[in-house]
């Protein structure tokens, strides 16, 4: 059943975004109606500084084609300190996975504001389109989906 | 018979027919193992023990057992995988390696139904040693390095090639096959012996079980880091645990490799440990291997390959405990 | 097993005009451990909830997932829909179908497989969820108001007038900070101590206050609801209980030493009251000054004293106290211009002044009696120049921000001036005025009108020239040099936070911003609020401000601190992190990285093997965390973990979203 | 050597017959003389057979962590990389530093491939010091970062079928784990399968997440002692993983090592208004 094999294939990218600052923001778009692509789902968490870099290993191994990690912009953290530690964990996290050869769109973080909804809009859908331009993550696949005969 | 040295080659690509050959490999310069033959080079017979043994033809690191579906109607399928296989180039240490397995897996109380289908489908060809490694000694465990008594076929050395012996129906299938590349004559040249030696001997066995609290155990165990380099590397070693792989409504139930050296090996479910240090850990495998196999399959489990006493990171070596034990004991031979 | 229900919500057209709802509820029955699903007109309405209910009873559901809108929307009312349900409220999940679905994507077959994927990550994600119950903490109802300037004051008399306890620690000999050292207020020119003393007095005698002068606070520990506070008071070396105030010790006291009050103008005795109208009227002895304290020598107070109440043996004491609320209220000092600003002759000129210096020269009670008299000759000044600005506004020298009220003070002054001192000049130097309030741009017309000249320019440098302070500067209006011969220059210098802030900022863990003011919750949504719960501020201590905002952030932190207290006990939410002990090793990798240092390291007994042991491991203070999570990402072994957003239950719903 | 060798034993049997500790840890003989094992001597006359030659390769801090609550002091010898993991565990709060004694001794590098770009032979830590230092030898950052640039250079499809091939090899025996310093849980987060982290599964991506997951838990504490990469049995260059996050974080924030007496505290413990940041 897996969506990898047919053409007008769409990427699949899972979202982290901090509730007090992106997720009010991507709410925001949908109060103004914007549109963006549908290839983003968003998993709500209480700050950035939430997300554990092992959570961005699991959505990869699990088939998602893109990670995004948004946040707050720094200083303006509900939890004051929250995303500094966010920053430093991903400045290095993103180049390890570079590192390992996932191709550097494939894993983004930006710091986007409650009122930031267009940038909200504006950084899905140019991630959408990297992300389809690169094609399907074949990186860190689980044996599950060799098994289904497309991977690699 | 004997299988001259240039008939190899041919002789294998005969068998090929039969199944896939797995031949000692080296993948590179530190590790090597029994992978694939390529179809055209000769296998390197001269390499002393492959650092993974052979066991993982037969007791894979990791076997899906069931597939199954839960959401829409549910569905439970046996995986079944047991491809034809002929092991070429298995020392002695390794055929009994396989010899033990076989006693546990196809027992007379249980068999077991994935070992016992992936051991149908497999020929063991064994290769006596030209010369043994700087860790081996299982000419001190009751095995020679010429025989390989449970193997399907054997190739004793000679000047010119290899003596053919067969020795199950498996063995004779074989021999059959390569009945026009076999000629008479040659006789094996004599066996070389293990520069390691340790006293073993089945009284120490008995002893060993009785001396449970004896404090050696605790001089002994203390530089063991707990990994599991020992036992995924021992031949004999087959502890295994059964784990399954879900994506919400399907899934695969698989068995893989499991350590007793691992510190959550034996911990229950209230967090309880019966064997919480290292000590009860390397006392149950030495024991394991020296005297509780023996007790209920007659043979001893260590089949002296030496690739725990080589990649140890810590260096502990069995051999030093057997015959630190045996003079402590007074059991020496 | 589970028995989960999903409600998949129409929103009228809103969510149903672009998802296919249907499909989707039809997908969630395929979901193992999915009893029920079904869609909804209006989920969030009463008959919507009422059928939620009923299908709960009659499915005996213990999970439920609605998608709908957004969780920001009506978490909090299904949340309090299930509190009369047999499912906890926190075993909710609610997948967001409509501002970040149906709103937002046109192409219907893409949107539905988005709100399946949505659908399918809730149902994942509740699985794993636990039910979690508010738990509550005591609150003592005293509140502790660290700073008595009219801030403090206000603050105090609000809260204590609704009836609970306040303790005020000063850490001068009397309250009433700078403001009862101002002598008018503008715009209404009424008289700063006509307005403060009545208060101060007030604060004086009111029962439900009580009042530590010469005090510091050296250690806070706990949280909100009950702040463990240590205050430390100095020696004063006279019996505040016995004392009556009568003042005789201080006519007899041979020993004369500069007034910090009066800015050094005039002299005062080693025992002393700051000011006449000091609260509490008694006085103190200045260690550093007294000859008995010093050499030995002397002890007239103590001889004259009728009521014997001077005690030179007396030592600093410490009290510990119980506070249920916190208000920060440290008030400002002015930015050293002296170090700053040597082109301004860097303190060399005595007649060269600062704005509370003058405010010392020109109040009825002051060393001056109300004559402006410079402070050099003592003569009266003829050309008086007030420059503005000075470290307001100049990241370079000073600071980058605007003070806020010298623009209104100096207009004050040269009122005062004018006068005062009639046919006197006043010339004020400015980059811009700024008369924000009400009444303040008539009083600034007015200033105007009464002479005062405004040059719109900077001064450059200040030099002696036969015994005038000659100030060349630039007015920009003419685009011409200027210089003016004076008399006396008053500088309104910038407000800075009140030295040795930063040692009970980090005592308080209270986050301050760059330039060392104490961080308000949020600018503009919660001023009277810091990040830690149970701690307000008030005043100058968060900013630059004039009185009226001062007085106006007082009250409204007395009202937060009146709602704190409103309630025996307070609800503390069940999202915070728990630490389990068993898989802790101790490590404090935690620690270090949470923002309310709500994680502490303790001992505990455990068991290595056969022996009762100590270990260290850490814990979490439920009243100081607020949820964020930042400690889970640093733990590695994951011992502590986020109740609500646990590891399992991202790791669940991450996997939910590829299949 | 011999003479540290008779000073070592001298010094323990002088440690165990005073009773200041309850146990040496140090290198003992085994039958293969290139070979020699960590013993654990607890009465004097055991102290002759402690040995320091060439082959004196195995770490000996983590043997503190088997009994995370002594009663009596517990002596080490320690080596240059020694020291560090011994600063390592005691910063990482599992062990006290008053309940060891450490004997120094310095170290003209053994024969292990990562003695060639040590940068602290002699001890940085120790209560008494057998023999005089040793000079050092002067590694450039090129020099320790040299297997990481030379990955750095490859294309992503290179990268990723390198450490596809690498990762393939892993058997899951978690000697890495063990044999690590800065890997000092009490209980591991492979351990818990119930929370779901790491399957037991052994396949290509679940080692790849298992090394990649390792490197990220001690990357910012690694004090490059290359102990994993001596025990691996299927030889795998981890330290690349761990030297790859020290090289970005001093690449980052600065100069960075780690278990030396001045060393900065765990970074990312700690931030900084003014780091730098891509993600604007």
């Amino acid at each position: 059943m897996s969506v990898k094999a047919d053409p007008n294939w769409e990427p699949k990218i899972l979202a982290f975004c901090c509730n007090w600052c992106t997720y009010t923001g991507a709410d925001l778009a949908g109060l103004n109606r914007m549109k963006y692509p549908a290839n983003v789902r968003v998993v709500r968490l209480p700050c950035s500084s939430r997300v554990n870099p092992q959570f961005i290993l699991r959505a990869f191994q699990k088939g998602c084609d893109g990670v995004m990690v948004c946040g707050c912009h720094p200083g303006d953290c509900h939890y004051a300190t929250g995303n500094y530690f966010t920053r430093r964990r991903f400045m290095l996290m993103k180049r390890l996975l570079e590192y390992n050869g996932i191709d550097p769109q494939r894993f983004q973080a930006r710091w986007i504001s409650g009122s930031e909804a267009a940038k909200f809009r504006d950084t899905v859908t140019r991630v959408a389109g990297e992300i389809k331009a690169l094609g399907p993550n074949t990186r860190f696949q689980e044996k599950w989906y060799e098994e289904g005969g497309e991977a690699q | 018979m004997q299988l001259k040295r240039e008939n190899l080659i041919p002789a294998l690509r005969l068998l090929a027919a039969q199944g896939e050959i797995l031949v000692p490999t080296a993948v590179d310069e530190k590790v090597s193992k029994f992978a694939p033959w390529d179809g055209s080079s000769a296998p390197d017979l001269a390499l002393v023990n492959t650092t993974l043994p052979p066991k993982d033809t037969l007791f894979p690191h990791q076997e899906g057992m069931y597939r199954y579906k839960t959401a829409g109607e549910p569905s439970l399928e046996e995986i079944v995988e047991a491809p034809a296989r002929i092991l070429f180039g298995v020392r002695p240490c390794d055929a009994r390696s396989i010899d033990c397995m076989d006693k546990v897996f196809l027992g007379d109380k249980y068999e077991d139904a994935f070992y016992a289908r992936r051991r149908a489908n497999v020929t063991v060809i064994a290769h006596t040693c030209a010369q043994t490694g700087p860790t081996c000694f299982c000419d001190s465990m009751g095995l020679s390095p010429a025989e390989a008594p449970s193997a399907d076929l054997l190739l004793s050395d000679t000047e010119t090639g290899w003596l053919v012996t067969a020795q199950t129906e498996k063995g004779e299938a074989v021999a059959a096959l390569w009945k026009d590349l076999t000629a008479e004559g040659g006789e094996a040249a004599p066996a070389p012996a293990c520069t390691l030696k340790t006293n073993m001997s089945d009284a120490l066995a008995g002893t060993l079980v009785s001396r449970f609290e004896d404090p050696i155990w605790d001089e002994v165990c203390h530089a063991c880091l707990g990994c599991g380099t020992c036992t995924y590397l021992c031949p004999t070693c087959y502890c295994f645990d059964i784990n399954h792989e879900d994506h919400g409504g399907e899934g695969t139930q698989f068995r893989c490799w499991d350590s007793c050296m691992f510190s959550d090996y034996t911990r229950m479910a209230g967090g309880h440990n019966p064997r919480p240090s290292k000590k009860e850990r390397l006392r149950n495998r030495y024991l394991h291997k020296l005297a509780y196999f023996k007790e209920r399959y007659g043979q001893i489990l260590c089949v002296g390959c030496g690739r725990c006493v080589g990649h140890c990171p810590s260096h502990l070596d069995i051999t030093a405990f057997i015959d630190k034990a045996a003079e402590r004991f007074g059991e020496g031979k | 097993m589970s028995r989960i229900g999903v409600v998949v919500c129409h929103c009228g057209t809103n969510i149903a005009g672009v998802v296919d709802v249907e499909r989707v509820a039809a997908e969630a029955a395929k979901l193992p451990n999915v009893v029920f699903a079904v869609t909804n007109k209006y989920t969030c309405s009463e008959p919507g909830q009422a059928t939620m209910k009923a299908a709960i009873e009659e499915h005996q559901l213990d999970r439920l997932v609605i998608c709908s809108c957004s969780p920001r929307m009506h978490e909090a009312t299904f949340r309090r829909m299930l509190k009369d349900t047999r499912i906890n409220p926190y075993m909710l999940e609610i997948a967001n179908l409509r501002e970040q679905c149906a709103w937002v994507h046109t192409d219907k077959e893409k949107a539905t497989e988005k709100a399946i994927d949505l659908m399918r990550m809730a149902v994942a994600k509740v699985e794993q969820n636990k039910p979690l119950f508010t738990s509550t903490i005591p609150i003592h109802k005293k509140c502790l108001i660290i700073g008595g300037g009219i801030a403090g004051i206000q603050a105090a008399l609000d809260v204590a007038d609704a009836g609970y306890q306040v303790t005020i620690v000063e850490r001068e000999p009397s309250i009433g900070g700078h403001m009862v050292m101002l002598d008018k207020t503008f715009p209404t020119l009424d008289c700063s101590a006509c307005i403060s003393t009545p208060k101060m007095v007030d604060v004086g005698q009111h029962p439900n206050i009580t009042l530590m002068t010469s005090s510091e606070v050296v250690n806070v520990g706990g949280y909100v609801g009950s702040f463990e506070v240590t205050i430390k008071q100095k020696a004063r070396y006279v019996d505040h209980t016995k004392c009556t105030g009568c003042g005789l010790c201080e006519t007899k006291c041979p020993t004369k030493v500069p007034s910090e009050f009066n800015q050094g103008y005039n002299k005062r005795t080693a025992i002393y009251k700051p000011f006449a109208q000091a609260v509490p009227a008694k006085p103190v002895i200045d260690p550093d000054s007294c000859k008995m304290l010093k050499e030995g020598k002397c002890g007239v107070c103590a001889k004259v004293c009728p009521l014997g109440c001077i005690d030179f043996k007396d030592t600093a004491k410490e009290y510990t106290e119980t506070y249920g609320a916190i208000i920060v209220a440290t008030g400002y000092d002015l930015i050293p211009w002296q170090d700053l600003y040597g082109e301004y002759g860097g303190g060399r000129y005595a007649d060269v002044i600062t704005g509370l210096q003058f405010e010392r020269l020109v109040n009825a009670s002051g060393p001056t009696e109300g004559h402006i008299l410079r402070p050099s000759d003592g003569t009266e000044p003829k050309d008086v120049v007030i420059i503005k600005c000075v470290g307001s506004r100049d990241p370079h020298k000073g600071k980058s921000y605007c003070s806020r009220a010298c623009c209104m003070y100096s207009a004050k002054h040269a009122h005062q001036i004018l006068e005062k001192l009639p046919g006197a000049n006043v010339y004020i130097f400015y980059m811009d005025v700024r008369t924000p309030g009400k009444g303040y741009e008539e009083f600034y017309d007015r200033t105007r009108a009464d002479g005062a000249v405004y040059i719109r320019g900077r001064v450059s440098k200040i030099y002696k020239e036969n015994g005038k302070l000659v100030c060349k500067g630039e007015d920009t209006l003419l685009g011409k040099p200027v210089s003016v011969q004076a008399d006396m220059v008053v500088l309104a210098t910038a407000m800075v936070p009140a030295v040795g802030v930063e040692k009970l900022t980090t005592m308080l863990g209270i986050a301050t911003d760059p330039d060392k003011w104490v961080q308000e919750a949020h600018p503009k949504l919660r001023p009277v609020e810091t990040q830690t719960g149970g701690i307000f501020l008030a005043g100058t201590c968060q900013g630059p401000k004039d009185i009226p905002d001062t007085v106006a952030q007082a009250s409204a932190a007395a009202v937060k601190v009146c709602g704190l207290f409103s309630k025996d006990e307070m609800e503390t939410s069940p999202m915070i992190s728990g630490v389990d002990q068993q898989k802790c090793c101790g490590c404090g990798f935690c620690v270090n990285c949470c923002p309310y240092k709500a994680i502490s390291l303790v001992e505990i007994d455990a068991r290595e093997g056969a022996r009762r042991v100590k270990k260290t491991v850490a814990s979490v203070n439920s009243g100081l965390c607020q949820g964020c999570g930042c400690c889970t990402a640093a733990c590695r072994t994951g011992a502590i973990d986020l109740s609500g957003y646990t590891n399992a239950q991202i790791l669940k719903e991450v996997d939910a979203l590829c299949l | 050597m011999s003479d540290i060798q008779s000073a070592l034993r001298e010094t323990a049997k002088k440690l165990l017959t005073e009773g200041t500790v309850t146990c040496v840890i140090g290198w003992g003989e085994t039958r293969f003389p290139d070979k020699t094992t960590p013993i654990f001597v607890k009465t004097p006359e055991d102290a002759e057979k402690l040995v320091w030659n060439a082959h004196c390769v195995c770490g000996l801090a983590k043997y503190m962590l088997d009994n995370r609550c002594p009663e009596g002091k517990l002596a080490i010898c320690v080596r240059g990389c020694d020291s560090r993991a011994v600063n390592r565990i005691v910063e990482d709060k599992q062990y006290k530093r008053e309940d060891l004694y450490l004997i120094g001794l310095p170290c003209e590098g053994k024969d292990a491939p990562i003695c060639a770009t040590c940068t602290h032979r002699n001890p940085v830590v120790y209560d008494v010091l057998l023999g005089g230092p040793v000079p050092e030898i002067e590694v450039s950052q090129e020099d320790r970062f040299q297997a990481v640039t030379a990955l750095e250079g490859l294309t992503p499809a290179e990268q990723y079928d390198y450490w596809q091939k690498q990762f393939s090899k892993c058997i899951h025996c978690y000697a890495c784990r063990n044999a690590c310093p800065a890997c000092n849980c009490t209980e591991c987060y492979a351990d818990q399968y119930r929370v779901g982290w790491q399957g037991k599964q052994i396949d290509k991506a679940e080692n790849q997440v298992y090394g990649l997951t390792r490197a990220f838990h001690v990357g910012d504490r690694c004090i490059e002692c290359g102990e994993c990469e001596r025990v691996c049995p299927m030889g795998l260059p981890i330290m690349s993983q761990t030297r790859k996050i020290l090289k970005d974080i001093n690449d980052l924030w600065g100069n960075y090592e780690c278990g030396l007496t001045d060393s900065r505290p765990h970074i990312l413990g700690e931030f900084d208004l003014s780091d730098r940041d891509d993600f604007m």
